[in-house]
């Protein structure tokens, strides 16, 4: 039951591939909406579109959902860190966040990792200053952004299937404490 | 330390270095730690400490699974949300609070003043330290005498989130404005506005005058420093400011609080010390320890601003007074204004040096402004001094006093690096300008007076009394320096083409501590299960810095496991042993400690079990690779197979348990040695930072991956204090900034490349050699980079932060 | 001499065993039946927490419909899925095909599932809930192709609400090739018999099976020369030679919170079970068994449960929820309905036995040789240990006697599943020794209380019979509290034996009858027990502890003791129990062990708790340890009057300036002692001879459990235990029609007393004092379920002559005995 | 369909299928205090009050009920505050399991509403249709004879809700008894 202000409207959405239709508050934005239907994936750092954690696809284009209002997204697709990977089977980006720690308290990640995702899309190849650049609106406390955009360089890599190290999955990084997982980088990840 | 030593301190506690109680204090302070041999392992024995083991809960994170505080939003169907009315006027009374029409509003459940018989009327400080806390109590959960803007005065619960917010703006609060000060200085005055009378503050700290608007004074001697700098010696004074620096946690202040069917006060929340607010709300609540429950989450940051009991009461009010769970969750503009900050502080250092660059006697006064309440102020304060005057433990006199005074402004409280920061831009800016006056290597100026191993750093304990003293048993800091030089090029800097462009490199050191020493505790419980695996249960806190993987790693190094055969449960107070939580760098030390001995404890009865199903004596037993083997035979038991033999065997069974808890007096300094390298640009006096380089001694890093992004973080929030403006304060002390985009945190395009690199000492008081990290690079980029300027452009910042207007300015100044 | 001294050498020791001597635990306990000193015991003087009525720790959450069994934790789950089992209709066959297309395509379907689905496991295990190995069979697979009774489960579905699941189950079509089916256990034995198991369909086999005869398991010990005995005393006509038989019928346990599981997997990546279940410890093991999964990664959590029985000791229906979980990827709700559970679920295992004496004029009894033939139905859980305890639990009342042999038969039938019920045996073998024992008495002349007490166990005794099927002298055991003979006298007197009136109408008859009832306090080496006791700075206590309360208390009086040792109120310690990730190792809550090793468990982590709170009182009232002890919420100093509070220590130990300690207890508990709990049942009993109608006008139960840690729900296990044996002597029975189909579907047919159907009822606790027990204490919660058949059968005898000795007994049947009676004179 | 009543004084929509029985729409609702124990009627565990009447919730179809005004044991007292029946079967220790309980307490408070001062014998008659596998019923019994006296004979002790109740079983409440016959302190000895 939708915890909700402003007059109810139903929405179209085609979330993580599965349509459905939620009820939302006229005045609700995105993210409120996408955690209230349990993809707590998206995190809520700010009060209005700035720190960039909750970033999601909407219609392909990486947009900060807490910035939006759910209203807009009416009969638009929504990807959320949801859809690219499981614990087991994580997506590259995810992988090399994974292995390259850059991940601390973790908050900002599902933003992050939603927009290095976007960034490889369109560009494989970034340079470093370029990794930076689309990060710029994506707040960090924890990493001094250091290995989160490390953590993109090689996700760049693996995805590009360059290195070695994206057909073992890290080679650096010891048994993983859920077991090993971490084999296999992408769980077929690394084709797109 | 309690007060009252505290108080013998502020009466003018000096100390002398007789050489004949070097003796007595080397007894107390022994060189050889009483090491128990297998704490020390060669990097090739060591199967798990030392390992870049996966962060256990990586996955969850990165796939978005993990959940922190407000995530757990579905599971209370009938949860109530909170939000908060706060003062607008930086000083005055409440004379009415009108209510109606918020409780007149479809959807309110309850409307809370100050009146309200849920709301607690106790005084408390939110401070989240240990008990007595060294800090005043000077606050109600809602006020009626406001002295800040940000004050909170009411609170209201409803049915959802627009509710709340439509509720707290339709209440109308009428004052009585009194007069009110924001400079720390104007405070101090005896005419200025008085934010509380004397008496009115429960739990005083040590050198209180409220009339002067002092909540605490102090400081300590050791030599006779006034001699010294009336000697043959140059003496320099410089004077150093900082910044109000914000935490920044990017999940902010959030709490759900309920009450269970077994009559249980739950609160899930986002805090770094557990067990500390579980006591005090049973003090502000008037209800039973026992009775309360404290969970701590996935956390989204903490960095000293969840160590304070912030926003905890307010939902617990409001749950007790609804019947319902009620999940409060800060705005962000409220975390800006109303939650807590950074003390701002004038800071002076004053140096006596011979002439050939003998460092005859150091002296730190320090000015903090903690704002409209207490918490931590005095503490904070202390560190100024006892943090980064150490590095210097060769200095025969030294000298600390600080005075904490309030203001109308935002409250402060604890930070990582707790006052280090501040004072080590004091010392460390103030040492570079000494030696480059007197034509020194900054360097080489320092590396003649710093710490090594054997050292009695009396420095420490200066303030904290002879009790503080302490050994120094592992020094990294000249592996530091040389290694940091290596990577910043230190040796071979080019300067740019361009005739306006100047590049320049500083350097700062620093040191930290290790938990608060003599005033800590840790606690963990091991559980075997039949299959060879385990539970570990321990109080310690993560709060996203991997903690729980370190412990993970450390209970698998002694029980010869792999860290996936552990399952840890952390940070409830119903289930996990106690500890005092997430700050001062304590965690690895204190609860990692607690956690080897638990496994250690698990790891005897395991041995003995060994010994039964291998008939060989258990001296010759060591556990490995998820076996029990003997060293003598060759033979081996699987860890599963004692497990079955234990829990269903036909003779007597066992459920192998461990316990282990830990407390020291010990806390041995971690070390850094900062590098930045700058390009300034003297026609505009913009500069360009291109590397950061931090080299840290932290002993045995039992996670080099975890500890490097502690690292980089660490200096990244660094970097912001020396060149970001933080939360600026109108006339009236409003804060100016109300979201991200107005606050300067540097994005990923403005924050400089980070090296972190690891020097390993083994400190032969901390599990398996390992010190603190998470907070000493927090303390080093504002003094390094003040360093790099200087040496890039012969001008001197000194108050942060540093903006190419100051540049610009000084460079003027220096031409005319 | 000590008492321990005297001990071990009485028992024997078998050669090499240096077990006693390297088991501190058991040193500690040897120890403390010295005679010179017992910590444990305390005249009642000196009990604070202990044999107080301390109010159960849940009955306002229970009163105020508050307290969460499993089924009102689905609030908690939005997403909760409802599991729905569809099960045989016939009694014997293979499936052919299971045609699952309709259910599927129906809106609000998340899954259905098969035995040839992935997801389901086709290993074998046991649904025991047994310590590791399970003394019982693995014959069982979680859905099954081969059915063997009305009632196996062959698939399950899950969807969104109970009503869709229902519906979509009742659309599954099931073929079946059918076999034979045999329902009497006597024909089954028949080496021409339908046959149930091949032998390779079973793993983990019993002693004796022989599955060609659908023999689960055969076994058979004995003491001294029986035959000799028997044959010495068929050839003297000073001794005498009585044989008698015995049948008792199916029961149910009518658990009143139906099984029960929630499955799920957190975002931690851990199984989890929500579950109504006696053995959390098990059912984890058994499950990573099962499904091949870690068992660190595995989560069992008892919640309030509507009480177990046994029943729910049997890891029932958990496998299915998990595989439902697995397939539909959300969590999954599995409630059991009334009719499965009187169809499908578990039950007390019918019986026939075959009892004989040889006795003597005298009323000396020199031979006893029980042997029983157990009806398994379909699976072998918990066959042969319930059959072995016909003979262990009733034989040890007279322990004295030199010639004993006890035997038994455990047959498969296709009907329902004989499991665990309180009792676990002993009503049958109470049924059969203690009728037994009266008809002796009457045919001889004796007085049958008198008779029995001639013969009963004392103090001291060494009883072997207990022992009787294992090898070696290790589990024979030296009784060390017995109250069995105050048990008689206050029970005489509660019922007033000496002063039964008659009735004034001529075919009204009244009569009284008796039982000695004996149990067991746990199982015999084969139990373990821990806890960790964690002091906070106010000082209360957090107790974590793998105990399992199924209602009877067990958390209340885990506090108790726990209170009793740290000197604080029982309010004061806030328990954690039965939570595979939270709480160590338990058994769980069976064989009527929670209180004596689950309890002395937490006596021993109270007790390592304490020596650090003495310490720490020392250190701030420098006075040695051994000066101090604790009480009201105290540390204090019986030489100086001196004290500091658990609270003041509490702040101390957490935030003084010197050291610091989180104070820390950690204890558990095995051992080779299950010392017997004691009782005397009596029942006042009129019959109409005209109808054969007869009316219980009264029962008296007296118990000997050692110290009743908490009188008032020690009184509450008594009654309810008598309840369920007042259901055996007369009403509660399953019948079957000639196919196997189940004829009691609920609780209208099935007879469960009502409380107009229930007579007057007294108990009386006789205390004696149990050295190896926490404070003295044995077990109550089995030992009542044991006395209501024979003693009925022998009120019966008492007042019109006639023996009744089939379950339960109905009025034509008395009727019928009478008419036969009245033939024969 | 919407069905409108009243449950403990709240009026409530409720969405239900036809073939919802109350207990179903109960439950869903968050009264998770009336238990299912076999959905045929015959063991009294889902017993409410409808309109002041005992009616077991499993085989009361939800339609029946339009505009009805339910009562459930969520209804009664608090775990503080607990209503004297409640307290009662607390200070008697008549529960063990307790999942019988709330039906077996609804039943007799509807019992006391009809008859303040019933017999033992119309105590066992009323709670007949009430299964209880724990007790053998002898606790329950006391519990409601204790409970009529507490009601009936002293408004003091119902209208505090036995806070004067100590921690021995309950007999310190009905030491307020001031009548000499009603055999209330025998359950003291």
């Amino acid at each position: 039951m939708p915890k909700t202000g402003g007059n109810v409207v139903d929405i179209e959405l085609t979330i993580n591939g599965e349509r459905t239709t939620v009820e939302a508050g006229s005045a609700d934005d995105l993210a409120t909406v996408l955690r209230q239907h349990g993809y707590i994936g998206v995190k809520c750092g700010c009060d209005g579109g700035t720190c960039g954690a909750s970033k999601v696809f909407v219609d392909g284009e990486v947009r900060m959902a807490c910035g939006m209002e759910a209203a807009d997204a009416d009969g638009s697709e929504i990807q959320t860190v949801a859809a690219l990977g499981t614990q087991a089977d994580l997506h590259p980006v995810q992988q090399a966040f994974v292995d390259n720690f850059a991940v601390q308290c973790g908050f900002c990640i599902p933003g992050m990792v939603i927009q290095a995702v976007a960034l490889l899309d369109s560009n494989p190849d970034p340079t470093e200053r370029e990794v930076r650049e689309a990060l710029d609106d994506n707040v960090c406390r924890c990493t001094g952004y250091q290995k989160p955009v490390e953590a993109v360089l090689d996700a760049a890599e693996r995805m590009r299937g360059e290195q070695s190290v994206a057909a073992d999955g890290g080679q650096s990084v010891s048994a993983s404490p859920r077991g090993a997982e971490s084999t296999g980088c992408c769980g077929g990840g690394c084709d797109e | 330390m309690s007060n009252d030593e505290e108080t013998a301190k502020a009466d003018g506690g000096t100390a002398s270095r007789s050489e004949t109680a070097e003796d007595e204090r080397s007894e107390e302070h022994p060189l050889e730690w009483d090491e128990p041999e297998n704490n020390d392992k060669a990097p090739d024995e060591r199967d798990s400490v030392s390992h870049r083991t996966e962060k256990y809960d990586d996955r969850k994170l990165v796939t978005g699974q993990a959940k922190y505080t407000a995530d757990y939003e579905e599971r209370y169907p009938d949860l109530a949300y909170a939000a908060v009315v706060r003062s607008d006027i930086p000083h005055g009374r409440v004379t009415d609070i009108n209510t109606s029409a918020a409780e007149a509003m479809d959807g309110v459940d309850a409307v809370l003043t100050p009146e309200s018989d849920a709301v607690p009327d106790a005084k408390y400080t939110s401070a989240g330290q240990s008990y007595p806390e060294p800090s005043p109590w000077d606050m109600h959960v809602l006020n009626e005498h406001v002295r800040y803007i940000g004050d909170p005065i009411a609170a209201v619960a409803a049915e959802d989130r627009a509710t709340a917010t439509a509720a707290v703006e339709s209440i109308e609060v009428s004052y009585e404005k009194y007069d009110y000060v924001t400079d720390p200085e104007d405070a101090f005055d005896e005419d200025a506005p008085q934010l509380f009378e004397d008496g009115e503050v429960e739990n005083e700290i040590v050198g209180h005058d409220y009339d002067r608007n002092r909540m605490a004074h102090i400081g300590g001697e050791l030599g006779d420093v006034d001699a010294a700098l009336d000697g043959d010696t140059h003496v320099h004074e410089t004077e150093w400011e900082t910044i109000r620096q914000s935490h920044a946690n990017v999940e902010k202040h959030t709490s759900l609080a309920y009450t269970n069917e077994d009559d249980r006060h739950v609160l899930i929340t986002s805090t770094q010390v557990p067990n500390h607010t579980r006591r005090q709300l049973a003090h502000l609540f008037d209800i039973p320890i026992r009775d309360i429950r404290v969970q701590k989450p996935r956390v989204g940051g903490g960095f000293g601003g969840k160590q304070a009991m912030v926003i905890e009461p307010i939902p617990l009010a409001l749950s007790l007074a609804t019947d319902r769970p009620v999940l409060y969750e800060a705005s962000r503009e409220e975390e800006f204004y109303a939650m807590r900050s950074r003390h701002p502080m004038k800071v002076k250092a004053k140096t006596a040096v011979t002439e050939d660059g003998d460092i005859k006697a150091i002296d730190i006064y320090a000015l903090s402004n903690t704002g409209a309440y207490g918490s931590h102020g005095m503490t904070v304060a202390g560190n100024v001094g006892s943090k980064p005057m150490p590095l210097y433990s060769k200095v025969p006199n030294a000298r600390f006093e600080a005075d904490i005074v309030h203001t109308n402004t935002p409250q402060t409280g604890a930070m990582r690096g707790y006052g280090a920061p501040q004072g080590t831009l004091a010392l460390e800016g103030h040492l570079d300008e000494v030696a480059r006056d007197l034509g020194l290597d900054p360097i080489e100026f320092r590396r003649r007076h710093h710490m090594e191993v054997g050292d009695l750093d009396e420095i420490a304990g200066m303030m904290g009394g002879e009790g503080a003293n302490r050994r120094i048993r592992s020094c990294g800091l000249d592996e530091c320096i040389e290694r940091g030089k290596d990577a910043i090029g230190y040796d071979d800097l080019e300067q740019p083409d361009e005739d306006h462009l100047h590049r320049g490199i500083g350097m700062a050191l620093s040191a930290q501590g290790t938990g608060v020493a003599g005033d800590e505790l840790g606690a963990a419980q091991i559980m075997m299960n039949e299959d060879g695996s385990f539970h570990l249960q321990v109080g310690g806190v993560d709060i996203g810095t991997g903690a729980d993987t370190a412990f993970l790693q450390i209970a698998a190094e002694v029980l010869g496991c792999d860290e996936g055969e552990i399952i840890v449960k952390s940070s409830d107070t119903d289930v996990t042993p106690f500890d005092y939580g997430a700050y001062a760098s304590s965690t690895t030390y204190i609860s990692g400690m607690a956690v080897k001995k638990a496994a250690e404890d698990a790891k005897e009865r395991i041995l003995n079990w060994g010994s039964k199903l291998l008939g060989e004596p258990v001296g010759d037993l060591e556990t490995g690779d998820g076996t029990v083997y003997s060293e003598a035979s060759d033979d081996s038991v699987t860890l599963e197979d004692i497990g079955y033999e234990a829990a269903y065997g036909d003779d007597e069974r066992e459920h192998i348990l461990g316990k282990g808890t830990h407390c020291t007096e010990e806390s041995p300094p971690p070390f850094a040695a900062q590098f930045a390298d700058v390009t300034v640009d003297e026609t505009t006096g913009e500069f360009e930072v291109q590397k950061l380089v931090v080299a840290v001694d932290c002993g045995v890093a039992i996670n080099p991956g975890m500890a490097e992004g502690q690292i980089e973080g660490a200096n990244h929030m660094s970097y912001e204090m020396a060149v970001s403006d933080g939360i600026t304060l109108d006339d009236e002390g409003r804060a100016e900034v109300a979201d991200f985009d107005e606050y300067g945190l540097p994005s990923a395009t403005e924050t400089p490349p980070i090296e972190s690199i690891l020097v390993e000492t083994h400190e032969p008081t901390g599990p398996f050699g390992a010190k603190s990290v998470a907070e000493v690079p927090t303390n080093t980029v504002p003094p390094a980079l003040s360093n790099a300027v200087r040496d890039a452009v012969g001008v001197r910042i000194r108050e942060m932060p540093i903006t190419a207007e100051k540049i610009r300015s000084k460079l003027d100044e220096r031409e005319i | 001499m000590s008492d321990s001294d005297r001990v071990r050498e009485t028992s024997k020791q078998p050669e090499g065993t240096e077990r006693k001597e390297s088991d501190p635990a058991e040193a500690n306990r040897e120890s403390e039946t010295g005679a010179a000193r017992e910590p444990d015991r305390k005249p009642e003087s000196e009990r604070d927490a202990i044999t107080v009525d301390e109010e159960k720790d849940d009955a306002r959450k229970i009163v105020t419909g508050e307290a969460r069994y499993t089924a009102d934790y689905r609030d908690r789950f939005p997403d909760l899925a409802h599991g729905r089992v569809v099960r045989s209709n016939i009694a014997h066959g293979y499936v052919e095909s299971v045609d699952t297309s309709a259910a599927e395509a129906m809106d609000g379907v998340d899954a259905v599932i098969t035995p040839f689905d992935d997801v389901v496991p086709d290993k074998l295990y046991s649904s025991s809930g047994q310590s590791y190995p399970e003394p019982s069979p693995w014959d069982l697979t979680v859905l099954r192709e081969h059915v063997r009774f009305v009632g196996d489960p062959v698939a399950a579905v899950a969807a969104d609400d109970a009503e869709t699941a229902d519906r979509a189950a009742r659309k599954i079509e099931i073929e079946y090739r059918e076999l034979d089916a045999v329902f009497d256990p006597e024909e089954a034995l028949d080496e021409d018999a339908p046959q149930l198991f091949e032998a390779d369909d079973v793993e983990n086999k019993q002693s004796g099976a022989d599955y060609s005869r659908n023999l689960e398991s055969h076994f058979e010990g004995e003491l001294g020369d029986v035959a000799g005995a028997f044959e010495q005393a068929s050839d003297d006509e000073r001794r005498h030679v009585i044989q008698t038989e015995w049948e008792t019928p199916y029961q149910s346990h009518c658990v009143p919170e139906p099984h029960t599981t929630i499955a799920y997997t957190d975002e931690d990546d851990r199984h989890t079970f929500i579950t109504a279940t006696q053995v959390p410890f098990h059912t984890r093991r058994q499950i990573a068994h099962l499904f091949d999964v870690p068992i660190r990664d595995v989560r069992v959590k008892k919640p309030r449960i509507g009480a177990g029985f046994g029943s729910k000791q049997e890891m029932a229906i958990e496998p299915i929820t998990f595989a439902l979980h697995l397939a539909a990827d959300r969590p999954v709700k599995l409630e059991m309905s009334r009719q499965e559970e009187f169809t499908a679920l578990r039950f007390r295992h019918p019986m026939q036995m075959q009892m004989r004496t040889a006795v003597t004029d005298d009323g000396d009894i020199e031979a006893m040789d029980l042997y029983t033939l157990s009806n398994s139905g379909a699976y072998g859980t918990h066959g042969m240990t319930v059959a072995n305890n016909v003979g262990t639990k009733p034989l040890p009342l007279y322990p004295r006697v030199p010639n004993v042999r006890f035997s038994g038969d455990v047959v498969h039938t296709n009907l329902p599943m004989g499991a665990a019920m309180r009792g676990y045996g002993a009503p049958q073998g109470h049924f059969a020794v203690e009728s037994h024992m009266d008809e002796v008495a009457r045919r001889l002349g004796l007085d049958p209380i008198e008779f029995r007490l001639q013969n009963a166990v004392r103090e001291g005794d060494l009883d072997r019979s207990v022992a009787i099927l294992k090898d070696g002298d290790r589990f024979t055991r030296t009784i060390r509290s017995c109250g069995i003979r105050e048990c008689v006298e206050r029970g005489k007197e509660a019922i007033d034996y000496d002063g039964i009136e008659q009735p004034d109408e001529d075919h009204h008859k009244r009569g009284v009858g008796m039982a000695l009832i004996a149990q067991g306090s746990g199982v015999a080496g084969k139990e373990l027990g821990a806890a960790q006791v964690q002091m906070n700075e106010d000082g209360s206590f957090h107790l974590q502890v793998g105990g399992v309360d199924t209602g009877t208390g067990a958390d209340t009086m885990f506090s108790q003791i726990a209170a009793e040792v740290l000197g604080c109120t029982p309010e004061d310690v806030v328990v954690i129990a039965a939570d595979t990730d939270l709480t160590p190792f338990d058994y769980g809550a069976y064989a009527s062990s929670t209180t004596y090793i689950s309890g002395r468990a937490v006596k021993n982590a109270a007790e390592d708790a304490k020596e650090r709170l003495l310490e720490w009182g020392s250190r701030l009232l420098d006075e040695p340890p051994k000066a101090l002890d604790t009480g009201d919420g105290c540390v204090y100093s019986e030489q100086t009057g001196n004290s500091v509070s658990l609270e003041e220590i509490g702040y101390e130990a957490t935030y003084g300036d010197d050291e610091r300690e989180h104070i820390l207890g950690d204890g558990n508990h095995s051992t080779d002692e299950s010392p017997p709990p004691y009782g005397a049942q009596f029942v006042d009993v009129t019959v109409d001879t005209e109808t054969g109608e007869y009316e219980l006008n009264k029962l008296v139960f007296a118990a000997d459990c050692g110290v009743a840690i908490n009188p008032a729900l020690v009184e509450g296990q008594i009654e309810g235990g008598e309840h369920m044996s007042l259901e055996y002597a007369t009403s509660g029975d399953l019948t079957f029609d000639e196919e196997g189909n189940p004829e009691v579907l609920g609780f209208r047919q099935y007879g469960m007393p009502r409380t107009t159907d229930h007579p007057e009822m007294e108990t009386v606790l006789v205390e004696t004092h149990e050295p190896t027990g926490p404070f003295g204490a044995k077990s109550i919660a089995e030992l009542p379920t044991n006395g209501v058949p024979p003693a009925l059968s022998n009120a019966i005898r008492d007042a019109v002559g006639v023996r009744l000795t089939e379950l339960p007994f109905t009025a034509e049947d008395v009727k019928t005995a009478l008419d036969e009676q009245s033939a024969d004179d | 369909m919407e069905i409108e009543l009243e449950i403990n004084d709240v009026e409530q929509t409720v969405d239900a299928s036809k073939s919802d029985s109350l207990l179903d729409v109960l439950r869903r609702n968050g009264y998770t205090g009336a238990k299912r124990g076999c959905d045929t009627g015959a063991c009294g565990f889902c017993t409410v009050h409808v309109d002041g009447e005992p009616v077991k919730s499993c085989v009361e179809p939800v339609t029946k009920d339009q505009d009805t005004s339910i009562e459930t044991i969520e209804g009664l007292g608090t775990q503080s505050d607990l209503h004297p029946v409640q307290q009662a079967f607390v200070d008697n220790t008549a529960l063990q399991c307790g999942f019988c309980i709330p039906g077996m307490i609804m039943r007799s408070t509807a019992l006391l509403e009809t008859n303040p001062n019933p017999t033992e014998q119309e105590v066992r008659e009323a709670l007949s249709d009430n299964l209880c596998r724990c007790t053998g019923y002898k606790k329950i019994v006391e519990a409601v004879l204790d409970a009529a006296e507490r009601m009936d004979s002293d408004t003091a002790v119902a209208a505090d809700g036995g806070t004067a109740v100590d921690n021995d079983g309950g007999a310190a409440a009905v030491t307020e008894c001031s009548r000499t016959d009603c055999g209330c302190m025998e359950g003291d000895q």
